[in-house]
This record gives structure tokens, C-alpha cells and sequence, in this order.
């Protein structure tokens, strides 16, 4: 199999589908041009991701590791969020095809991008280089 | 219910095919180069089977060389004018923009050793003009290879008025058919085919088996070197049992071709219709002049693979883009080649139908594509892009 | 009665490994590279049969390359690491003057194409000296690529104690394994093999499959260019039935070895004991470092044709020399390799055995040959100047 | 089939087969290092080939070819023997495998050779260019 059963689970059954109307940060990566758009919507309450959703333009593996990184953030703190390493989301997915691991590149931005975009509406300070530009390499190929 | 639509990457054997196999691995097992009479029926049954071949591509049977595949063929066409050409200082190629891997990477290969290699744009419709392969064609040219039938987007290229231009230059022409062979109609003699290649597993034939035809006077080279087999020009053990099925694959599929293609294409346009209706999506390729079978589409702000696994968790087996490229991240170049931007060309959707598919299927297939494809766009954070206006519509 | 005793030709196929094709053709039709659940079916039984190829050569499954045959295995290997070897400026390559052609014609290219090659004359007992090998290398040396086991007289090659050798020089080492794998015990691993050749086809295996092994770190270049399969290294639709057919009949093979091996080569034995009791006959290869179902004769005074059409008539299907140099008048370069004189080469018979073969079949084989030498010699004008004395015998 | 069923047919049945006690002419062409040897013995009566024997070393159409040509040159005058060609062997053969040709060239030759030894013996005189030496081309590769 392409994909292990984890990953077609959550590609079937996604967690956390969907938009969010008032999102406390929202993030968005990737581009449609090299295949792959993920968009995360995080609620927070005292610093506690209490809601997060996302919208998802990609393959198998990038709807499934959106999936796998919403459940793993949520009910975490924004600060334990930012160390979610697109490792990790392999990981919980028993493993990923390796010309897909640029997606879970992108699930690990798509929750940075949502913090930062929640940081930057709350005007909390935080390190710039934690928010460094990584995009996908094969965009960029 | 399991509705098989990718005959396009390789289709179910013929059970008559099978039979034949089965019956050469048990009875006919001499190696045909042995001098014994295990062998010599085993030559026998071959013989047969080239002259069969032949006959059905209006070519005579000392034409017919058995190589591994459609992509074995098309190396070795594309290899041999090669060489043949850089032996009279010739070494420009002309080919196509949509070719399949196995010409387009093989000319790649050349390219890097000197040889100028032109690419042929097509039109929207992704046919090849004619009229500019005439004007491609230099003193130093040493090929012409168009495909017969695209992979992809199925469209039927003007075959007849490409290779008679390369006759009337005196350049050697080369087609890729593997994708034609037992659904159109193909005679070499008449339409001035020089070489050509097949694979037995898209007509119902086995897999690992195929032909390069090799018209009567142009030189072949050797791409793979040993024995003596195939007059030399093709060394290796023949596959006998997949050279008999493939005979009896292709008699079996062109004693009813007309039946079929008229069938076939009658399905084929039900979906075309019925998959027009779904908003923002765009059939690819001409509509007409393309394989009876053969649909494809690209479908704005989804993207292909989850697409098919989705229709394929409802029962549907599609494709998107072709199956041997299915290790790669980029986008299909053939939808490139007809001028769609990149993310339109993510969302592209191949079905390629059999006679084993009946009209109550494609009704099937209709509504499991429209479900899809609206769950998909529900949540494409590009289609929101779309339907808000933030980006606009191509297709 | 017909006794079929040309093994190294080719093999009749196992029932198991037909039957695993079958019900490939039938149940697991998808094109293994597509990504609907057809084909991630086939996918999968593709991803058994090359762990099971790899573990019965003591290799990792990533190290398994599918080609069409030994031929083409061999083709690939050889042009691989000459690629790789003219990348690092080493023009050089060892191999053995008794190589099949698959190797030897490939090196001949290799000549015309500017590189240098060294073939090791071997001993009478048609075995290469492993100190040969040590004292032939060089520092441009790309490649040492020396058959396992000879199609022809069957002898087995010292490969371990090559293969050290080329580890120590770190040189690339490849053997021709075709006529060995099934029939000796092999480990890529613990024999330092770099690159390894095979064709199920010899032992009970399909046709038109084979394995090319490349050990991890080794480099490997393509042969044939196209799509992304066997990670892109050997393009072309997978042929599934085959490669799950080979794998079968390899687990078949190995799963009794060694008792298979003891009873072929006591049938074998008996063979040769038995026909070298005709006079003017010489086994050719050592007596016991061979292969266990290969005996090859030369019987002085007849040509090998005549005596295996007329054996043939006798119902035994044999051969002389090997069976994809039937289209050839040249007398073995095997067999002169081992310093017979041309007239003796041409009176070869070369008899391959199976575990289907039975003692009874050994002694009529032998009662056979008998008669036939006898009445070719009968009719010979070279044997008339033999026993006149105007002729020395040469055996 | 390499074979067709006339050659087959001289090759496992031949005509003519063995040695001859007092020949009026013998003769022997071919090599044993290209693989085929054939000699020819011919009986003369009144310039009649009354009878013919053959012995070869070669192939399958070695055998048959010099079968066939012994037919062929039965009853006939010498002169007449001197016209058989190889083509004529081959057609008589329903056909030989291209790369067996040179095996029929050696027939004609081993009839020109027995009759040529004919004349030598009893000092009949002849146009040599009627026996140049025509050897098997493959030899000379
Ligand atoms: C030693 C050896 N190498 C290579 C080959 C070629 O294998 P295949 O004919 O399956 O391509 C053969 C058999 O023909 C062989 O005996
Ligand atoms: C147009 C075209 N050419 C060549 C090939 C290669 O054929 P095969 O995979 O049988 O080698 C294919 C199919 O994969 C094809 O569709």
C-alpha cells in the first residue's frame, strides 16, 4: 500500500474538517501551484487551543496529515503547538511515502502560521526566527 | 460494486489470451531456439503468432520484433534512428510535447549526448499539426516520433499526414502506439509507418510483452546485446507463452473492433456529457478526435490523487494523470502542454473505459464524481479562494 | 517417450508458480503503480515477491531490480558500471573468455565504445583462477564480471573467492548468476556480491522475468528510459504475474535444494560415467565442480547437430552448445576456450538435467547416444581418416 | 521448423548412404574446422553415373543436402552432373535455412570434386574454369 492505514483513515475520516467563523489565528501555506494549500483555524482561550479546524486543496497525505495535526495541537497551549514537528505528525501516522513528506512540512507550517497569525492579532511578542520561512523544497525545486 | 475505469494503465487478460498462455507453459515448452522438437514447436507456435501480428498491422512478419514492452520499443526506435542518424551526421530528433515518458526520457538521454531534439507544441485540442512537423524537419534530421494516441488525454493525432511528410522528406517516422493498437484501426503499409511500438497489455494481452515493428529496409539497432534471438537485434529467451497470449489478445480484439469502438465511444460520451455538467470543469482534449475510451477532465480547486482515492473508496478505479507517473509530485505535462496553469492541472481526473463497462456504470461514475468533487471543493481552501472572487476562474 | 534433458534452455514451468500467475491475471489485474486499490493490490503482491526474491539471495528487498530476463539484467549491469566507471575515468573491464553472450557481446560494444576489455582465459577444467582476476586488476578498472555457473559445460566459478578479491580492490563485482540461482546455494551478502544476474525462466519460473541485484551504495544507471517504476531505474509496466510467478517458483526451488541437488547430480553422474565408456569421448568442464544437472561431451569424429536431431528422434531433446547460438555456424567459444580444436568443438552435446528425470531415462540416454555416435561415425569422412590413421585423434 | 519435412525426411532416411570399393571417381570437399566435410563416390559406366554413394561429417543439412544431390546425379551422364547446382538441391529440398546454404554449395562441390576425379583418372580432358575452386565462403571469413 501507498499509504498506511493511519494515513487513509484520516485522509477518509478527516478530524476536524471544516472553516471557522471568528478564529482566533488562522495560517495559511503552501500553494495551489505545486499541489498542496492548507489552511488552519485554531480557537484559543487562555492560551489553550481549545478549537482548531482546516481546510485542505491537496493529496491523500496532505488532507491526512492536516487531519493528524489538528487532533495532536488541539487542547495543547499555542507554546506547545509551535513544537509540533512535522516528525511527530509522521510519526502518528505510521509513516508517509517519502516523496509526501513535503506534506507534512506544510501541516507543521500551517499550525506555526495559525499561532503566529494569533500572536500577531493579540500583539504577543514572540521570536521571529521561530516563524522562519520554510517553505515546501519542491516548490521552490 | 467495483467498476474497473483505468484500462488506460493496463487492462484485465483475455481469458482466451490466458488459455493460450496456460496451454504454451504446460505443452509448448521447449525454448523456439532449440533444435529439438520441443523447441521447434515451440518456434512453430511463435512463427504463428509473428505472422498474426503481422498480418493484423498490414506489415509482413520478418517486420515484427518482440521486445519487453511498449517502453523497450520505443527506447530502442528511438536509439536506433539515433544511431543510424549520428552515422550520416544526422542529429536532430523531432517528437512531440505530450510523448509518454518512455519516448520523452529517452530523448532526453540523447539530448545530453548531442543530439538537438525539437519538441512539437500542440494546440487546446492536444493534436499535433501536421504542417509543423513539415517545418521541423531539417537536412539533419534523423526522426520524427509522434505518439498515435495520447496516454492521458487520449487524442488521436493525424498519424497518416504526419508520417506521409516524413515519406515525402525521406526521414524516418516513428509511433509511439501503444495506446492505439486494438482500439483504432492501424495499417503500416498504408499509412507510411516505419517503426512502431506496442504493448499487449493495454489490448487485453499479457503483460511484459510487446512489439517494435520495423518497416523493411530501415536499419535497426541494437539496444540490449547476447544471443542470436530475433534475428540478433533482440537477444534474450523469447517469452513464448506472452507472445502467443499477445497474438491471441490482439486477433481476439480486432475480429470486433468496430462493434467495440462504436460501444465504447457511446459510454465514453455519456460521461463526457454528464461530467460537463459539474461547474468550472473542462474535458481535456479534443472531443472527438480522441480514443474511444478515454475521458479526462480537471475538475477547478481539487487537486487529483485525493480525488481518485475518494472514487475509488466508492467503487471507481480512475486515474489521475498516467499510472507510471504516479512517484512524481508535478504536475501531468501533457495538461501542461495544452496550456492549463499548473493548479488547474493538479485537479485532472482520467477514466478510461473497457466493453466490460455498461451505460448503468457511467451513470454511477457521474454522480460518485459530482459528490466528490463537491465534497473536495468544500473544503479547498482554493475553491473558497475561487467563490469568493479573491481569485478568478480559469476554466 | 520423451525425455526432455535441456534444462539450461529452459525449464518446464512449476505448477505453483503457474497458478500463482493465474490468479494474478484474474483477481490482481490493476497496474501496481496506480494508486486505486486495484492496483495497491497489485502493488502489494509485487512487494512480497521482491522480499521474497531478496531474502532467498540474502538481500535487502530495495536491493531487487525486475527485468525482462538474464539478458537484459546482464546488459544493464555491465553498461552501469561502465557509466559509472567512465564518470571516475576507469576504462577497464575484467571478465572470462567462456562469459554467455549476453555479457560478452555487451562488452564488445563496450570495446568499440573506447573501453578496454580483459577477458581471463580459464583453465582445461573450464574454471577461472581467482588469481588471475587479482593480478588483471588495474586502477582504472571499473568492473570484474564473471559468470557463476557456464550455460554450456556447467562448470561453477570460485565467485566467493572473486568477489573477496574485488571487495579487497574495491573494484565492482557482477556475476552472470542465471545458470545458478535455484541450483546452488547463493548469498549475496556473505559472498561480497556487488551486482547479480537472473532469469526465472531456469529454474521453473516464468519467461520474460528476471532480477537485476545491485547491493545498496552501488551505483546504478539505467538502460532503458520512461516512467517511474522499480524507482525508476527500470521503467515499464510491471509485470506482475511474472514477477509474483518467478518468486513462487524461487521458494519452490530452495525450499529443497539440497536433496534436489543430490539427486540431479547423481543422475548426472551416472551420465557420465556411462558415456565415457564410448570411445573418443571427453567430458568437457571438471567432473564434479559443475553444475548438478550438466554434462557436456565431445565426441570425436561427428557434428553436434546431426547427433541431437537424431537423438531427438530417439525422443531426446539435448542440445550443443547453447540454445540462443542455434542461428550460428561457429563452433562454441566455450568449448574452444578450453583449448578443443575446432573440428572436436563442433561434436558437442550438451545433456541439462532436472529432478523430473529418472535413472531409467539416464541409461536409455546413454544406449542412445551410444547409436547415434556409432552411426554418425559411420557415415563421417573425418572419422574414416581417424581410424585409417591419417587423422590423429585428438581425444 | 528450421527444417522442412524434405530435408528432414534425407536426414533421417538418406539415399545413397556409405563408402564405395573401386569409385570410378571420389571426391572430398569441405573442412572439419567449418564443420562439414563431404566426400562422393561415383560409379561410371559408358559416361553414366550408375551409382553414387555418399559419406558426410555436418549437420543435419550437410546430411541432407549431400542425400539429395546423390538422387539427383543417379542415371544421369557426368556432363549432366556437372550442371547440378545448388540452387537445385535447395529447391529440391523445399528450402534450406539462409545461414545452410553454404551446405548446399559444398553438395555441388563434392559432385564436381568425384567427377572431376573421374576424368583425372582416366585422362579426359576438361575446362579447369569448370572446377575453380569455390570453397565455402563461411571458411573464409
Ligand atoms: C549464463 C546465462 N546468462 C544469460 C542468459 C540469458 O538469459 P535470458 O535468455 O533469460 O535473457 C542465459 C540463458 O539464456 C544464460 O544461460
Ligand atoms: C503511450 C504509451 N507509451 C508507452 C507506454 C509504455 O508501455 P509499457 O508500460 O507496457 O512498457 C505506455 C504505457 O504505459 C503508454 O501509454
Amino acid at each position: 500500500m501507498l499509504y498506511s492505514e493511519k494515513v487513509m483513515d484520516h485522509f477518509q475520516h478527516p478530524r476536524n474538517l471544516g472553516k471557522m467563523e471568528n478564529a482566533d489565528g488562522v495560517g495559511e501555506v503552501g500553494n495551489a501551484k505545486c499541489g498542496d494549500i492548507m489552511k488552519m483555524y485554531i480557537k484559543v482561550d487562555d492560551g489553550i487551543i481549545t478549537d482548531v479546524k482546516f481546510n485542505t486543496f491537496g493529496c491523500g497525505s496532505a488532507i491526512a496529515t492536516s487531519s493528524m495535526a489538528t487532533e495532536m495541537i488541539k487542547g495543547k497551549s499555542v507554546e506547545d503547538a509551535l513544537e509540533l514537528s512535522n516528525q511527530a505528525v509522521v510519526e502518528a501516522l505510521d509513516g508517509l511515502p517519502t516523496h509526501k513528506i513535503h506534506c507534512s512540512v506544510l501541516a507543521e507550517e500551517a499550525v506555526k502560521a495559525a499561532v503566529k497569525d494569533y500572536y500577531d492579532r493579540n500583539n504577543i511578542s514572540y521570536d521571529a526566527a521561530l516563524f522562519a520561512e520554510g517553505e515546501c523544497p519542491h516548490c521552490h525545486e | 460494486m467495483y467498476i474497473y475505469a483505468d484500462n488506460a494503465a493496463t487492462t484485465k487478460i483475455n481469458p482466451v489470451a490466458m488459455d493460450v498462455m496456460n496451454k504454451c507453459m504446460t505443452e509448448v515448452y521447449g525454448n523456439p531456439s532449440s533444435l529439438h522438437s520441443a523447441g521447434q514447436k515451440a518456434a512453430e507456435v511463435m512463427q504463428k503468432a509473428r505472422e498474426d501480428i503481422a498480418q493484423v498491422l498490414g506489415a509482413d512478419f520478418r517486420e515484427i520484433y518482440f521486445t519487453s514492452g511498449g517502453t523497450e520499443a520505443d527506447n530502442q526506435a528511438i536509439y536506433s534512428a539515433a544511431a543510424f542518424g549520428e552515422k550520416k551526421g544526422k542529429k536532430h530528433i523531432i517528437s512531440s510535447a505530450i510523448e509518454h515518458h518512455a519516448v520523452l526520457h529517452t530523448l532526453q538521454r540523447l539530448e545530453k549526448e548531442g543530439f538537438e531534439i525539437t519538441l512539437l507544441d500542440v494546440g487546446e485540442d492536444g493534436i499535433v499539426r501536421p504542417e509543423d512537423v513539415r517545418q521541423a524537419i531539417r537536412e539533419d534530421t534523423a526522426l520524427v516520433t509522434i505518439m498515435y494516441a495520447n496516454n492521458e488525454i487520449g487524442t488521436l493525432q493525424p498519424i497518416s499526414e504526419i508520417a506521409a511528410i516524413c515519406r515525402e522528406k525521406k526521414v524516418i517516422f516513428h509511433t509511439d502506439a501503444v495506446q492505439a493498437v486494438g482500439h483504432v484501426p492501424i495499417n503500416v503499409r498504408e499509412q507510411n509507418i516505419d517503426m512502431l511500438s506496442l504493448s499487449a497489455h493495454k489490448f487485453h494481452g499479457p503483460r511484459g510483452i510487446g512489439v517494435l515493428y520495423v518497416r523493411k529496409g530501415v536499419p535497426l539497432f541494437n539496444l540490449i546485446e547476447g544471443g542470436a534471438q530475433e534475428r540478433g537485434r533482440r537477444p534474450g529467451t523469447e517469452n513464448l507463452p506472452a507472445i502467443a497470449g499477445m497474438a491471441a489478445a490482439l486477433k481476439e480484439v480486432v475480429s470486433h473492433m468496430a462493434a467495440a469502438e462504436e460501444k465504447v465511444s457511446s459510454l465514453r460520451d455519456i460521461l463526457i456529457e454528464g461530467l460537463s455538467k459539474i461547474p468550472h470543469a473542462r474535458l481535456n482534449g479534443d472531443a472527438k478526435r480522441r480514443l474511444p475510451g478515454n475521458v479526462n477532465f480537471c475538475f477547478e480547486g481539487i487537486e487529483g490523487e485525493s480525488l481518485l482515492l475518494l472514487l475509488d473508496n466508492k467503487g471507481v478505479a480512475a486515474s489521475s494523470g498516467s499510472a507510471c507517473t504516479s512517484g512524481s509530485l508535478d504536475p501531468s505535462h501533457v495538461l501542461l502542454a495544452l496550456g492549463l496553469p499548473h493548479e488547474v492541472a493538479h485537479g485532472s481526473l482520467r477514466l478510461s473505459l473497457s466493453e466490460e463497462n455498461t451505460k448503468e456504470e457511467m451513470y454511477y461514475i457521474i454522480d460518485a464524481v459530482r459528490e466528490v468533487v463537491e465534497y473536495l471543493r468544500d473544503m479547498s481552501p482554493v475553491w473558497e479562494a475561487l467563490e469568493k472572487g479573491e481569485k478568478e476562474h480559469v476554466i
